[in-house]
């Protein structure tokens, strides 16, 4: 008895312990849900490294409309019941004013019915365009749509007369969405997906699917995944010998993929954000600036090169900080004011929300590039 | 008798607690935190009697407490079944697919048993990965109404919390009746001498498979909760790192320990949250804390509590006393 | 292309994944044979090989065979101290508890590793280039001639160290009865000590030369542990061919899975196919039964 | 009434048993004695059902109960001890005897969950009936205790409050003596004689000589597995094949 009391009373105390918390006054509190570690934190860790690097500066530079922002932080691990229990306390224990993230698609879909009901602006990193459609009231998003990713592959197939393609995608929220995406647009531009098969996140060599690519009437493979897979199966497609072009997603628009697949990488086209060719772009692209100014910054502060995925994180930031001051700090403000979103640059292109959308982004949000000698060439 | 009148006692302060807690605790978050100790509390049990008290491991356990959400979730989200029949037609379906399965699984022992069961799971989790017309993939399944009784919902977190404890309570009480009951001395006799208990007339295969059977019926009625408490699911909920998760709570509450199970569900819940502030640090914290209570505090919380004290009381005594 | 050429090549991939597994799983069992324990951190010390390799490859820039060696003996180093600071001081140890102990030491090494070395993934130059090799109309890369080599040898050294040495004689008594071994005077927590050496520097050697194929992360361990244990099990946890062949049919079937049945499940597949192995013969397609002693 | 015919055991190419016959009859104590190595225990385990025969059967009280699996036999009268104790260590005194009436038992995992009536019925029985068989062997002082914390003694005596309370018509014990001092000896042996009295039949393995010449009343000899010779134990004493069989070994 005493035993069970003694162990009922140390349970409490952690409890009550872990929910004490000081706030500063005269700040506004912002939250954020990155998958800092687990599978997906190939997205969770830039987002989290650009969200705290541009709310700093902000600070820096004497905060919003005078009051500093406060950035809380927690990671989900990629899973959906952290996120909703980490998206509960932000809102009823930290009482922030807002939310960015989650990262993943199935991450946002698990909290956005917690933002609903406690009325929190939401603004998702992820891709998945069910989330803004349709559209719900509290939730936003800054990553592009897949669709419109998989559009930009599918002029540039219709441009070279291309319709019979094989697909590879990645068994996980990413690839699915993606794979998804290009199942439903392939009628639409008259394409014909031939061989459609998939591999997991750490699967080490995806040669069979290839083999069986080969065999196929494929003119060319698009693959969807983020690293390393892509990167296995550039070197897989090179090592079977195959001669068809080979597509990649926006998921491996970073040198990192290029240093992973090396050799095998020359000659891959990919949609991406403006991010990674922004010294090549023109100098009137209205996106320049800001990615310029980005692409910087995070060099300096993280000695590695800014990626898109940090980019969606910085997006959801700058948003949120237009949106607080011009219309103000409270959610249902902030809600509003976002709403009326209009032609802001951001990393990953040009935003214009209304009551009807809530992802903002048009397809111009994507260029095509190509990797040449190990570096990136805008497809014209 | 008298042992009778205090197990009794327990449970009534325990249900009190649990009653009274959302009046005393702090609003709002901490609640939610509750609700999920509730269900974790109700897998860590389940896990424990196969576990604790059969002696056997499962590194499987997320699958079907992940079956038991998918099933209520596909049929209340897709097919609009009314939330309780799915929930009934997803513990019995569970259940007898264990029992199914049990019969080889259970055959095996040790590290084979651990395999096997760790393949089930990893077989479940893929199939909801990859069957996406049902299940959504891996970015999961949305629309999953609340559970409600006739126009009451259990909509709010405090709703949530009382329904989902009353069931944790039930499974408490029913844990505990059957463990003091000729089937619960069968299970224990099989954990440690597995030959004597047959010569005693132990049906142990049979009941192995039945407790198995038991353990993943309750394990899905814990699924299904959580899937009508969330209203989403995704797979990345039930995979192998889940199943650890679950045998670490057990564990660490003490193996063969109803309450100790609730201790186990408890900690391990709050502790994530208590290590957000180490961040990236959470996983070796983790891993660590699983050696040292293996080594350590082999009994778990529920009997190391007393044995640390009366080991600090004899160290603390010693040290007053000149060394001797 | 012909479908015997797809098949062709199906078989020859199979066989070159599975040679990887093959490889991890041996780390598996040799642990096991002399100690009955099956060490759950084995994929992570793979992992630890291929990343000190990484470490000592790109930032020390040593040469190639100083800096496998290197990473083997940083690897070894790991996976004694392990056993000293867990293992060791273990009192009851029951099979349950040493599932625990080490599910607890992978999730503990994966922890360390991702905060030395980051969340990206790395890669690793192959030894001798990657211009494929044509085997029919199958080709494979030099890298995977490498493993089949080292898996061979592997095998040899195995064989040699645990029929014709004294330590490895009484590794094998260990295994077969830790009291009447004790009583003979062998050392036994020697012994265990040495299994978990012999086992961490195979392990980080399958590590290093896998990681030009498969590259290597923080996390890479746990499907690579997970797929050699695999192996090991279809192979009867016999320290020798049983293990080989449990991982190449392993890679096969998951590669005919893949290109034939369906790339979504051929994780499925092959866990299908290993349940219905321990239903049937829970000894292993190639061990002996055993019998319970009462 | 136990009776063994032509029973063969082979694990591989070793032959622990050849051509066994035996009968223990109703009400007597029966003791296996012979050299390591003869099979007794083996023998053992193929009667109770842990290992399956190569050939030959086992019956009880007429009936073939070769295939039988182990678990279904104590419901048939027939229990064991073992010879390195085999108790529920994690268990107290008294639930390890109240385990013993498990075959006595039937209810279900649904009314043990529910507290049927019956089943509270049922265990208010067992109780009662596994406190009478702790007495019976003398050790209700201890039955609050773990079983894992016994002195080997009292675990002895445990293990066979525990086989009776099967309400077993035949009790093999697997030397009994092995480990006993000698007034614990002497205490077993009264408390075996308690047993047979209670016509029970008793076959026991035992190596201690003097307990078996005592209290037996029919003895079996075997040794590398085949049958020696049988009879009383005065016949026995007196057969030179059993003596050169000891003295060779010894």
């Amino acid at each position: 008895m005493k035993r069970f009391l003694a162990a009922a009373c140390f349970t409490v105390l952690t409890v009550l312990s872990a929910t004490i918390c000081i706030a500063a006054p005269g700040t506004i509190k912002i939250g954020a849900l990155f998958s800092v570690t687990g599978p997906p934190s190939f997205l969770g860790e830039p987002e989290r490294n650009t969200a705290k690097m541009e709310v700093d500066e902000i600070n820096a530079k004497g905060g919003i409309n005078g009051k500093k922002i406060e950035l809380i932080v927690y990671d989900t691990t990629g899973d959906a019941t952290k996120a909703v229990q980490a998206a509960n306390r932000l809102i009823k224990e930290d009482k922030v004013v807002a939310i960015i993230g989650p990262s993943t698609t199935g991450e946002s879909m698990a909290v956005l019915p917690v933002a609903e009901k406690e009325q929190i602006p939401l603004i998702s990193c992820a891709a998945g365009s069910k989330i803004t459609d349709p559209v719900k009231k509290w939730v936003f998003k800054t990553a592009q749509n897949d669709g419109l990713a998989v559009a930009k592959i599918y002029e540039y197939l219709n441009k070279k007369k291309i319709s019979k393609i094989a697909i590879i995608t990645v068994s996980d929220g990413f690839g699915s969405s993606g794979r998804e995406q290009l199942k439903v647009n392939a009628a639409k531009f008259g394409i014909q997906i031939v061989e459609d098969s998939t591999f997991g996140p750490k699967d080490t060599d995806m040669t069979a699917q290839l083999t069986k690519i080969r065999g196929s009437q494929a003119q060319a493979i698009i693959c969807w995944g983020t690293n390393p897979g892509p990167a296995m199966i550039a070197k897989n497609v090179k090592q079977l010998g195959i001669k068809l072009p080979l597509f990649m997603s926006h998921g491996v628009s970073s040198k990192k993929f290029i240093e992973l697949a090396g050799d095998a990488a020359d000659g891959i086209i990919l949609p991406s954000g403006r991010v990674i060719v922004s010294d090549v772009l023109p100098s009137s692209d209205k996106q320049k600036k800001s990615l310029i100014a980005f692409v910087k910054d995070y060099q300096k502060h993280y000695k590695t090169e800014g990626d898109h995925f940090g980019g969606h994180a910085w997006d959801a930031v700058m948003l949120l900080k237009n949106a607080i001051e011009k219309g103000g700090e409270t959610p249902s403000q902030i809600r509003d004011q976002l709403e009326k979103t209009q032609n802001i640059a951001g990393i990953g292109g040009i935003f214009n929300f209304s009551p009807t959308d809530h992802a903002g982004l048009s397809k111009d949000a994507f260029v095509l590039v190509q990797i040449k000698d190990k570096d990136w060439a805008l497809v014209k | 008798m008298r042992f009778l009148n205090s197990e009794i006692l327990k449970f009534i302060l325990l249900a009190l607690f649990i009653l009274i807690l959302p009046h005393v605790a702090h609003e709002g978050y901490l609640l939610n935190v509750l609700v999920f100790v509730g269900i974790h509390s109700i897998l860590a049990l389940a896990l424990n009697l196969l576990l604790g008290y059969a002696g056997q491991i499962s590194l499987g356990h997320a699958g079907f407490f992940g079956l038991g959400a998918y099933i209520s979730g596909i049929l209340t989200a897709t097919y609009s079944l009314n939330p309780w029949i799915a929930m009934l037609i997803a513990a019995s379906v569970v259940t007898l697919l264990s029992f199914a399965v049990g019969f080889p699984v259970l055959k095996l022992k040790g590290h084979y048993l651990a395999m096997a069961t760790l393949g089930l799971g990893v077989i479940i989790y893929i199939v909801f990965n990859e069957a996406v017309d049902y299940t959504g993939g891996p970015s999961g399944l949305s629309g999953i109404p609340n559970l409600s009784i006739g126009t009451f919902s259990f909509d709010t977190d405090i709703r949530n919390y009382y329904l989902i404890w009353t069931f944790a309570l039930i499974a408490i009480a029913l844990s505990l009746n059957l463990v003091h009951s000729r089937i619960g001395r069968a299970l224990r006799a099989i954990h440690d001498s597995e030959v004597a208990a047959r010569v005693m007339g132990v049906n142990a295969r049979l009941m192995k498979v039945q407790i198995f059977a038991l353990s993943a019926g309750l394990s899905a009625i814990a699924g299904s909760l959580y899937a009508h408490t969330m209203t989403f699911v995704s797979p990345a909920s039930f995979g192998f790192n889940f199943s650890v998760e679950l045998v670490t709570m057990v564990i660490i509450g003490g193996l063969a320990s109803i309450y100790g199970s609730l201790l186990g569900a408890a900690l391990l819940t709050v502790l994530p949250e208590l290590l957000r502030a180490f961040q990236d640090y959470d996983i070796i914290v983790y891993g660590l804390l699983l050696i040292i209570m293996t080594m350590f505090m082999p009994g778990g919380l529920a009997k190391g509590f007393p044995q640390a004290a009366s080991y600090l009381r004899t160290r603390f005594g010693k040290r007053s006393s000149p060394d001797a | 292309m012909e479908l015997s050429d797809q098949i062709a090549q199906y078989l020859v991939s199979g066989l070159s994944t599975g040679a990887i597994y093959a490889l991890i799983g041996l780390g598996f069992a040799i642990i096991y044979n002399s100690t009955e324990i099956i060490n759950f951190a084995q994929g992570e010390l793979v992992m630890l090989g291929g990343m000190f390799a990484l470490f000592f490859i790109n930032f020390l820039h040593l040469p190639l065979p100083l800096a496998v060696l290197s990473a083997v003996a940083s690897t070894t180093a790991a996976g004694v101290l392990f056993e000293r600071l867990t293992i060791r001081p273990l009192k009851a140890a029951t099979p349950l508890s040493l599932i625990i102990i080490t599910i607890g030491g992978s999730i503990l090494i994966r922890g360390i590793a991702m905060l030395v070395w980051g969340k990206d993934t790395h890669a690793i130059p192959a030894f001798s280039g990657t211009e494929p090799i044509l085997i029919g109309t199958a080709t494979i890369l030099p890298q995977h001639l490498w493993i089949f080599a080292l898996t061979l040898l592997a095998i040899a050294m195995n064989k040699l160290f645990f029929n014709y040495t004294i330590t490895g004689k009484a590794m094998r008594a260990c295994a077969v009865n830790k009291r009447a071994a004790g009583l003979v005077g062998i050392d036994v927590r020697k012994m265990v000590l040495y299994s978990f050496a012999i086992s961490a520097s195979l392990g980080s050697l399958a590590g290093i030369i896998v990681a030009p194929l498969t590259m290597t992360s923080y996390d890479v361990g746990i499907m690579l542990g997970l797929k050699g244990f695999c192996a090991a099990i279809i192979g009867g946890l016999s320290a020798g061919a049983g293990t080989v062949l449990g991982g190449l049919l392993l890679g096969v079937l998951e590669s005919l899975g893949a290109g034939l049945i369906s790339s979504g499940y051929k994780d499925a597949i092959a866990f299908i196919i290993l349940l219905l192995i321990l239903f049937i013969r829970p000894q292993g397609l190639f061990g002996k039964a055993e019998t319970e002693r009462v | 009434m136990l009776e063994v015919r032509k029973l063969t055991q082979r694990f591989g190419g070793i032959t622990a048993l050849e051509d066994v016959s035996f009968t223990a009859r109703k009400g007597l104590i029966t003791g296996v004695i012979g050299p390591n190595g003869a099979g007794k225990t083996t023998l053992f385990n193929v009667i109770t059902g842990i290992y399956s025969q190569t050939s030959g059967s086992v019956h009880l009280d007429n009936a073939d109960i070769s295939r039988i699996p182990a678990e279904m036999l104590a419901a048939r009268g027939l229990v064991r001890t073992f010879q390195n104790i085999e108790l529920f260590g994690n268990m107290t005194v008294l639930e390890n005897v109240m385990l013993g009436l498990h075959s006595r038992s039937s209810s279900g995992i649904l009314s043990c969950m529910l507290k049927m009536p019956w089943h509270v019925k049922e265990e208010k029985y067992i109780r009662q009936q596994a406190s009478e068989w702790l007495d019976f062997s003398g050790i209700t002082d201890l039955s609050a205790q773990k079983a894992a914390n016994l002195p080997f003694g009292k675990g002895r005596l445990l293990e066979i409050a525990r086989a009776m309370a099967v309400h077993p018509s035949i009790l093999l014990m697997d030397e009994p003596a092995a480990g006993l001092n000698n007034s614990e000896t002497h205490e077993l042996a009264v408390l075996i004689r308690k047993i047979r009295d209670k016509g029970v039949t008793v076959v026991m393995v035992e190596h201690d000589m003097e307990l078996v010449m005592d209290i037996c009343d029919r003895i079996l000899v075997l040794n590398l597995g085949r049958m020696l010779a049988e009879g009383t134990p005065r016949e026995i004493q007196e057969n030179p094949a059993v003596v050169a069989a000891y003295l060779g070994e010894g």
